[in-house]
């Protein structure tokens, strides 16, 4: 097993360097000058070109590359051209709040998900069943955005009972973590009902049950056991998207995460923080896929990673 | 002038107290929102009002502009001009201290002005000051600035945010420095508020300043907190929810709304932002001032400020704002089918012609533009219209090729007219330079503006800039739009804010009884 | 269902049993009123074809009947003397896996394929012993030597999916066998085999049962297997009984067209024939045959009487029924 | 067991009939593919063009006016009457701006309704004043208001007088609705009724340098030679009274001014008319018909879920098979491909392709497509995976089956139900990120009837306005749903071991 890890760890390094390579390509190439957007109008031409020059704009794209990836190996991801922030400060500081607010997300997710998955899969066309079947599909189909705002409209201006946005205390995550924990739950809902229901039509459930085994034990340890494997990978795909999810979100409630500060950067050509969250963003994903897969190995025997 | 609508009930005040939290400590600090993320604290290297509101209660320049434009003193206690315009005199305030314990006198005056023109500082502001030629200490408290050409609008120059006075430590520590970030950790001035902390997509903090000099009206509050907040239904629901003191700018449409809302106080200000549609003059189907005048005549200027801006706006009647310096009305093109059909006709483009619109992809922008593209329709001109973010936008006017139809907004950030008509009309201000983007190359009009800066005599250039507008608007370079007012909503229990005209929101003065 | 023995009471003893599905708002008999008996230490085959209702049988002794779509409408499953169908769902567990065991057709997949075989013969074990971990773990350890498993300590700790078909059928009957059961059903337990190994396990069988003592209810399709394996057989025949005999008696004296038709289509290795005989027609779907014998439209011997009423069974001697109007003259069985 | 006589495709409709409520989603889905092809024709007007152009061939006459032009006449001491174009320049004043917008024009004078409720409009020329009562019908009803006081004027019946006499002036009020005040005590009075709260008096005052003097009523004494000169004042209302005091020549000079009509009822029929029997949904930000916008708008979305969604299936299940059934180097190599796409996680790689390619409607749908090609690669490998370990694979292969047509006829139908339940959905997830994308401001053309631009251009004002963000992102689920409950109800319907 752990050198199947490290297989996999040494595979990652190619990805990664092919994704700084999209990332900076993807930035310099496409329309839009961040000297011109930073100071607008006011500059004359003069001094947007000595800007220029000194940002060292103009020099061929293989030099600046080679400038950037020597710099982003010693940690240095650059000066934010917006905040003339150091990027990687900022970036620490603000990966805390995108990082609470996926994880806060993630446990609704799940634990609504799988509790409510199990209970539909095993009281099958129960009214609970299909209600919470019908509140799913109704949940897939909700644009994030506009179940925030409508929340947020409720709950925080019209009730009082949470802050707007913005962040400071406990109660400012609770509006955006349900708003973005409600798509991944009802996905993990139904694939949770789905799989169950698949393993319980299986032939080894009615040899527990010929043991003479209780229906809440063949349930939780010969159900669930099987069941939970395709659980865990679509959860931790879910999880990779939930940062997606936390752009959108975190521009409606001005959650200072690192969603809002790639849409701020994006707009703003911001070149430094857009390669180095491009770069975090798929850091991070590849980990959590080495994870789900690590997890898949312990959880079902059968696959064997030599 | 402003108007104040003072709708806060005794109720409302109460209400607006509870929902702040406990009584005096809360309420001696102020929470203000605003539409984006300061860039910099660096006013010499400052463009956007955003950082320039941020920066305000720090900073203090030589002169300041008050809510009607007119010039105030407050580093310098008065100014004179040299009889031929090309030397101003200052005499400065005594016992003025920097944040940093830092003098104020003559020679910290030079030091910035002379920083900020040297061009390796690389500083955006170097070309603001282009016209100043060297700065003289006098002595201890009097200074001058001499420009190479006559030029009677160095005061207004000196009255904007950003001929603000910076600590001569900070300077000194920058000259040694040069990879100091004197943008983030720059912020060292003479105001009645100091620095605390920036907190990028946070908040940025200044508290009261004991030191301040002019101690009768120092800080009424114990802090003033900036957070950014993009959305801006988002920004209204934190002021209806009473989370904030301050918020701006409120889109037109909330105005209307906030309006009747007990919970909020609606500041409204003219601003000097002219808008209007810019046409390339080098396209042969704008050669004749005859379509010109047709596309002003074909868009309904009052249904344009009723419906896109909800009545907050007046009609663009000159290529510059009411109350900027040497402004001159002219007669409005109303709105006249018949006449722009009949004009059209004349120029030979009785069946239209088909036209593409650039405007930035904000709300507001893209819908004045789409409100154009509608009316211009009517008139048989097919307009395609396209939305870019504004820097690439600067970008692709400033190139100069493939501009046809532009949305455009100016305003002089020095109150006067000199600033307010020669980037965009003087023929030596064509792309790539900015932004004479339309191409209007006119002699006259070069040489009226050059003689109304060079002369001294105010009368007589108060009666130049009057021609020259009358010029600019028979001719038409522009489909004249509109000049929106700034909408600023706050606490009721909120005074001591005013806006200017030029965007800016002057915060030093916040006070919350 | 033959005359009671003398001697003793039957060790399970069904009576007129009745199973519903229900299907599209339908509901019909797939197991119309079937009644036999099985002794202490006897084999009983019950042959039929594929969806006659032997193994919905099989599965109502246990209970095992998923409901919905199934459902027990009507008899009794006597299992030394008390009514399985009577007893709470807590003392029917007691009685699973114990009492009474079953093993399965598909043994590739009867296996949790997360658990290792240790842990899943353990676990009947800790159900009906009180034998702790490691005495858990020598019983099945001596099953598996029992049931013919090379090296079982490793085989223990091993994943089904290390194990062939006919070692994972080993463990089944391991894990069946562990508690001792007075009886075990085995539900076509050789089909999904080849014939190799599945002459290895009825061996296994035979030996074991002589060994414990156990009766088995041996469920299959297979004729050939009968002979060798049964003392007694029922043949089904679309959820009715049509013929219970000996093994001997059957064998050479079958009475039902059926049972016939069946013994013919067995191939004879000694001769050449072009084309095997096979019973013409299909299987009728449950509830479809209102009146008559339901083998009637496939009977080489039908009469019109035979579509008009449904023959009940005959006594041909007193180990011997058949349900068929060829035998009209024999007395009618009464139970 | 039951042999089955029907083909798989009949039992597979059979089934599906079963679904009641993916029948239902299915026939919803035809209505909004109806609606996407038949929107020009049902739309009850043009999307692109603002609704009060559009009423006059609606049979709906303009009546709410948005516009009115007050005719304004000046009266001269002796009797002689102006017209506008004659007077000198008049000063016009809202004493509401955000409700009309009172200006001079070229040709006269214009009133345009802004926003609903009422104001007074005043016109004076120097010292005079005349005012009028404007109401801006709106959504909500106007409450009652009580009709101002708009012209003052004062009946000489002699204008010239020696220096000792006196005389008092006999007032006259006209209200806007028309109705007279005789007398300086009935205007007093209706002004303590009109404000309660700040009661308006009639005040006089004399405007000459000491030729007359004038009292609280209206009594006027002759001092010296000369132009007299009073004036009477209610509120902001003004009028004037000329005398040729101890023989002095006097000149005729304005005393009055007169409107037309006092008062003028318009509409203000600009923008978020609130949903109403004309505009069902509403009227959006440039007064566009919503209704109409949402039905057209039904083109775009869709074509952004199915072709997108098509593009991404197609290419993906290719891959996934290939990847899953002959793994090794091409499993890994697609993989990883895979991994650096999907290293952007959802809605990041479309923000990606859109800020590289620029907005428009073909550039939504080909970043959609690719966001939607690693979702079918990773369901399909897994599938094929899992399939390929059937014995009647292994089974196939032995008897020397091809490759290619192991994958097309065993291992592709195996992999059918889950391409299809994923294919309704991500059709459902396109249109959310179509839509996203809109809201992020970098959606297609904003200004085109697309739901996903609607919201983006409502979204400013999502709180005030409630219909215009309301009815676009209601359209959206409704879509969205339908697509997914059909989907499930193919799942069900397709899936073989489905025992009910």
């Amino acid at each position: 097993m752990l050198n199947y890890i490290l297989r996999r760890l040494f595979g990652m390094v190619p990805v990664l360097l092919v994704i700084t390579i999209i990332a900076f390509l993807f930035v310099h190439l496409t329309p839009g000058d961040p000297i011109r957007i930073m100071y607008g109008a006011e500059i004359d031409q003069a001094t947007y070109q000595e800007m220029r020059e000194r940002a060292g704009f103009n020099d061929p794209l293989v030099v600046q590359y080679g400038r950037y990836m020597a710099n982003m190996l010693k940690g240095d991801f650059g000066i934010s051209y917006r905040t003339r922030v150091n990027v990687s400060d900022e970036i620490l500081r603000r990966f805390g709040y995108t990082f609470v607010l996926t994880v806060l997300a993630m446990f609704w997710a799940i634990v609504i998900g799988v509790g409510v998955g199990i209970l539909s899969a095993t009281r099958r066309n129960s009214l609970a069943d299909r209600s919470s079947m019908i509140a799913t599909i109704t949940a897939l189909s909700i644009p994030e955005f506009w179940f925030g705002l409508m929340i947020m409209q409720l709950f925080a201006v019209q009730l009082g009972w949470f802050p707007t946005s913005g962040s400071g205390s406990w109660q400012h995550l609770i509006l955006p973590s349900i708003t973005l924990g409600l798509g991944v739950a009802a996905t993990i809902v139904r694939f949770t009902r789905s799989s169950v229901l698949e393993v319980l039509r299986e032939d080894y459930v009615r040899t527990a049950r010929a043991k003479g085994q209780k229906e809440s034990v063949v349930i939780w340890r010969h159900v669930l056991r099987n069941a939970l494997i395709p659980v865990v990978t679509m959860s931790g795909l879910q999880f990779g998207f939930l940062i997606g999810g936390a752009v959108v979100v975190e521009q409606v409630f001005a959650w200072p995460g690192l969603g809002s500060y790639l849409i701020d950067s994006i707009l703003g050509r911001d070149y430094p923080v857009i390669q180095a969250l491009i770069l975090l963003f798929s850091l991070q994903f590849l980990v959590i896929n080495l994870l789900v897969d690590i997890s898949y190995a312990f959880l079902n025997p059968q696959i064997r990673y030599e | 002038m402003f108007t104040t609508r003072k709708m806060g009930k005794a109720s409302a005040a109460l209400l607006a107290a509870l929902s702040l939290g406990t009584g005096a400590a809360f309420a001696q600090q102020a929470v203000v929102v605003i539409e984006a993320e300061p860039t910099s604290m660096d006013p010499h290297n400052t463009t956007d009002s955003v950082s320039a509101t941020v920066q305000g209660p720090m900073f203090e320049g030589l002169l300041r502009f008050d809510d009607s434009m007119s010039i105030v003193p407050v580093l310098a206690t008065g100014y004179s001009y040299s009889d031929d315009a090309t030397a101003i005199t200052f005499e400065l305030q005594q016992g003025v201290t920097f944040h940093d314990g830092a003098y104020f006198n003559a020679e910290v005056v030079k030091m910035n002005l002379d920083f900020v023109r040297d061009a390796d500082n690389g500083l955006a502001r170097r070309s603001f000051f282009r016209f100043i030629e060297d700065v003289i200490v006098e002595d201890d408290y009097t200074v001058t600035i001499t420009s190479e050409s006559p030029n009677s609008a160095m005061a207004s120059y000196m009255a904007h945010t950003s001929a603000a006075m910076k600590s001569p430590r900070v300077i000194e520590r920058k000259m040694a420095d040069p990879d100091f970030n004197a943008d983030r950790e720059g912020a060292v001035g003479t105001g009645p508020f100091q620095f605390v902390e920036w907190r990028d997509g946070v908040q940025t903090v200044v508290e009261a300043f004991d030191g301040y000099w002019n101690a009768d009206n120092g800080a009424n509050v114990e802090r003033i907190v900036f957070r950014p907040v993009q959305e801006a239904s988002t920004r209204i629901n934190m002021l209806q929810a009473g989370e904030a003191h301050l918020v701006f700018p409120i889109p037109t449409l909330f105005g209307a709304q906030l309006e009747s809302d007990d919970r909020v106080n609606l500041r409204t200000g003219p601003t000097t932002d002219v808008h209007y549609i810019g046409m390339n003059l080098q396209l042969d189907k704008y050669q004749d001032v005859k379509v010109r005048q047709a596309l002003n005549f074909a868009i309904d200027k009052d249904g344009l400020i009723a419906q896109m801006l909800d009545g907050y706006g007046t009609i663009a009647d000159s290529a510059i704002a009411p109350n900027v310096y040497g402004y001159a009305a002219q007669e409005i093109y109303d709105y006249d089918m018949g006449e722009a059909r009949a004009l059209l006709a004349e120029a030979g483009y009785a069946e239209g012609f088909t036209a593409t619109l650039w405007t930035r992809n904000s709300t507001e922008f893209i819908a004045v533009a789409e409100y154009v593209a509608i009316q211009l329709g009517e008139l048989g001109i097919e307009v395609t219209v396209e939305a870019y973010e504004s820097g690439t936008l600067f970008d692709m006017l400033d190139a100069g090729e493939g501009t046809d139809l532009f949305i455009g907004r100016w305003s002089p950030g020095t109150g006067e007219a000199d600033y307010g008509l020669r980037p965009n009309f003087a023929s030596d201000r064509v792309p790539p330079n900015f932004n004479n983007s339309g191409f209007y190359v006119n002699e006259a009009v070069d040489d009226l503006l050059n003689r109304a800066l060079a002369s001294s005599d105010a009368q007589e250039a108060l009666s130049l800039y009057a021609e020259v507008q009358e010029v600019i608007y028979d001719e038409a370079p522009w489909v004249f739009l509109h000049i929106p007012e700034s909408i600023v909503g706050s606490a009721p229990n909120l005074d001591g804010v005013y806006v200017l005209p030029s965007g800016n929101v002057h915060v030093s003065g916040i006070s919350l009884n | 269902m033959t005359h009671r023995g003398t001697d003793s009471q039957p060790l399970l003893d069904i009576r007129d049993l009745v199973v519903k599905f229900k299907s599209d708002g339908r509901e019909f008999a797939v197991v119309d009123g079937i009644s036999f008996h099985i002794n202490k230490g006897e084999t009983l085959g019950v042959v039929g074809e594929s969806g006659c209702g032997k193994s919905v049988t099989s599965l109502s002794i246990m209970q095992l009947i998923p409901t919905p779509p199934g459902k027990i409408t009507g008899g009794e499953i006597r299992f030394r003397g008390d009514n399985l169908l009577d007893l709470p769902e807590k003392r029917m567990r007691k009685v699973r896996g114990n009492d009474i065991s079953m093993i399965f057709q598909e043994p590739m997949t009867s296996l949790n394929p997360v658990f290792t075989v240790g842990e899943q013969i353990d676990e009947v074990l800790d159900l009906h012993t009180d034998l702790n971990k490691a005495q858990q773990r020598l019983r099945s350890i001596e099953m598996l030597t029992l049931v013919g498993i090379p090296r079982p300590e490793q085989i223990y700790d091993a994943y089904p999916y290390q194990l062939s078909g006919g070692m994972r059928q080993r463990v089944m009957i391991a894990i069946g066998l562990a508690c001792e059961p007075q009886l075990l059903i085995a539900d076509e337990p050789t089909t999904a085999l080849d014939v190799t190994i599945q002459a290895q396990i009825l061996e296994l069988m035979g030996n074991l049962r002589s060994k414990m003592d156990t009766a088995i209810l041996f469920i299959t399709h297979d004729l050939g297997v009968v002979a060798e394996m049964c003392d007694r057989v029922v043949v089904m025949y679309a959820g009715q009984v049509v013929e219970e005999a000996d093994v001997d008696s059957l064998f050479n004296n079958p009475r039902h067209p059926y049972t016939r038709g069946l013994l013919d289509s067995i191939p004879d290795a000694t001769q050449k024939v072009e084309r095997l005989n096979a019973i013409s027609g299909m299987v009728p779907q449950p509830g479809t045959v209102e009146r008559g014998c339901r083998f009637a439209d496939r009977c080489s011997k039908a009469t019109d009487h035979c579509f008009q009423e449904a023959p009940p069974l005959f006594s041909i001697d007193e180990k011997h029924i058949s349900r068929c109007w060829l035998d009209k003259d024999h007395p009618r069985f009464a139970s | 067991m039951v042999v089955n006589q029907q083909s798989p495709f009949i039992t597979f409709v059979r089934k599906f009939l079963k679904q009641h409520l993916a029948l239902v989603a299915f026939a919803v889905l035809l209505g909004i593919m109806g609606v996407a092809v038949l929107a020009p024709w049902i739309a009850p007007f043009d999307p692109h063009r603002p609704v009060t152009v559009q009423y006059a061939d609606h049979g709906i006459d303009i009546t709410q006016l948005t516009r009115h032009s007050p005719v304004l006449e000046g009266v001269l001491s002796d009797g002689t009457r102006l017209g506008y174009s004659d007077l000198p320049r008049v000063e016009v004043g809202a004493q509401n701006q955000r409700v009309v917008n009172a200006r001079r024009t070229r040709s006269g004078l214009n009133i345009t309704a802004l926003t609903a409720g009422h104001t007074a409009v005043t016109f004076s020329i120097d010292e005079l004043t005349t005012a009028m009562d404007v109401y801006v019908r709106g959504e909500v009803p106007l409450a009652a208001i009580e009709p101002g006081l708009s012209q003052l004027t004062i009946a000489l019946a002699q204008s010239d007088f020696a220096i000792g006499e006196q005389t008092t002036l006999e007032l006259k009020g006209l209200r806007s609705d028309g109705t007279e005040l005789e007398g300086q005590d009935t205007i007093n009075q209706f002004g303590t009724e009109y404000r309660p709260e700040a009661p308006l008096q009639v005040e006089w005052r004399s405007l000459d340098e000491g030729v007359t003097s004038v009292n609280a009523n209206g009594r006027v004494d002759f001092l010296t030679a000369g132009e007299g000169l009073v004036q009477a004042r209610f509120g902001d209302v003004t009028t004037l009274a000329q005398f040729a005091v101890g023989g002095a020549e006097v000149a005729p000079r304005l005393i009055n001014l007169s409107l037309a009509d006092y008062e003028t009822n318009l509409t203000d029929a600009y923008k978020h008319q609130r949903p109403s029997g004309l505009h069902w949904f509403g009227t959006d930000h440039q007064n566009r018909d919503i209704f109409s916008r949402v039905l057209h708008g039904t083109r775009d979305t869709l074509m952004i879920g199915f072709v997108s969604v098509a593009i991404g299936t197609l290419i993906g299940t290719v891959l996934g098979l290939l990847a899953g059934f002959y793994g090794g180097r091409i499993d890994n190599a697609i993989t990883r491909v895979m991994d650096v796409l999907l290293a952007f996680p959802g809605i990041l790689l479309a923000i990606a392709v859109i800020a590289f390619l620029g907005a428009g409607l073909i550039n939504i749908i080909f970043a959609v497509a690719v966001f939607t090609v690693p979702v079918f690669v990773r369901i399909v490998r897994a599938s094929t995976l899992s399939l390929k370990e059937m014995t009647y694979v292994e089974a196939a292969r032995s008897i020397g089956v091809r490759d290619s047509v192991i994958i097309a006829r065993h291992i592709f139908p195996g992999t059918l139900p889950v391409v299809l339940v994923y294919l309704t959905m991500r059709i459902g997830v396109a249109i959310l990120i179509g839509a996203a994308l809109s809201f992020l401001g970098l959606g297609g053309d904003i200004t085109a009837p697309e739901w996903g631009s609607m919201l983006s251009a409502a979204k400013d004002n999502s709180s005030t306005v409630f219909h215009a963000t309301f009815f676009p992102g209601l359209a959206i689920v409704i879509t969205v749903l339908s697509f997914n409950i059909f989907g499930d109800g193919l799942r069900d319907a397709l899936d073989p071991k489905l025992k009910e």
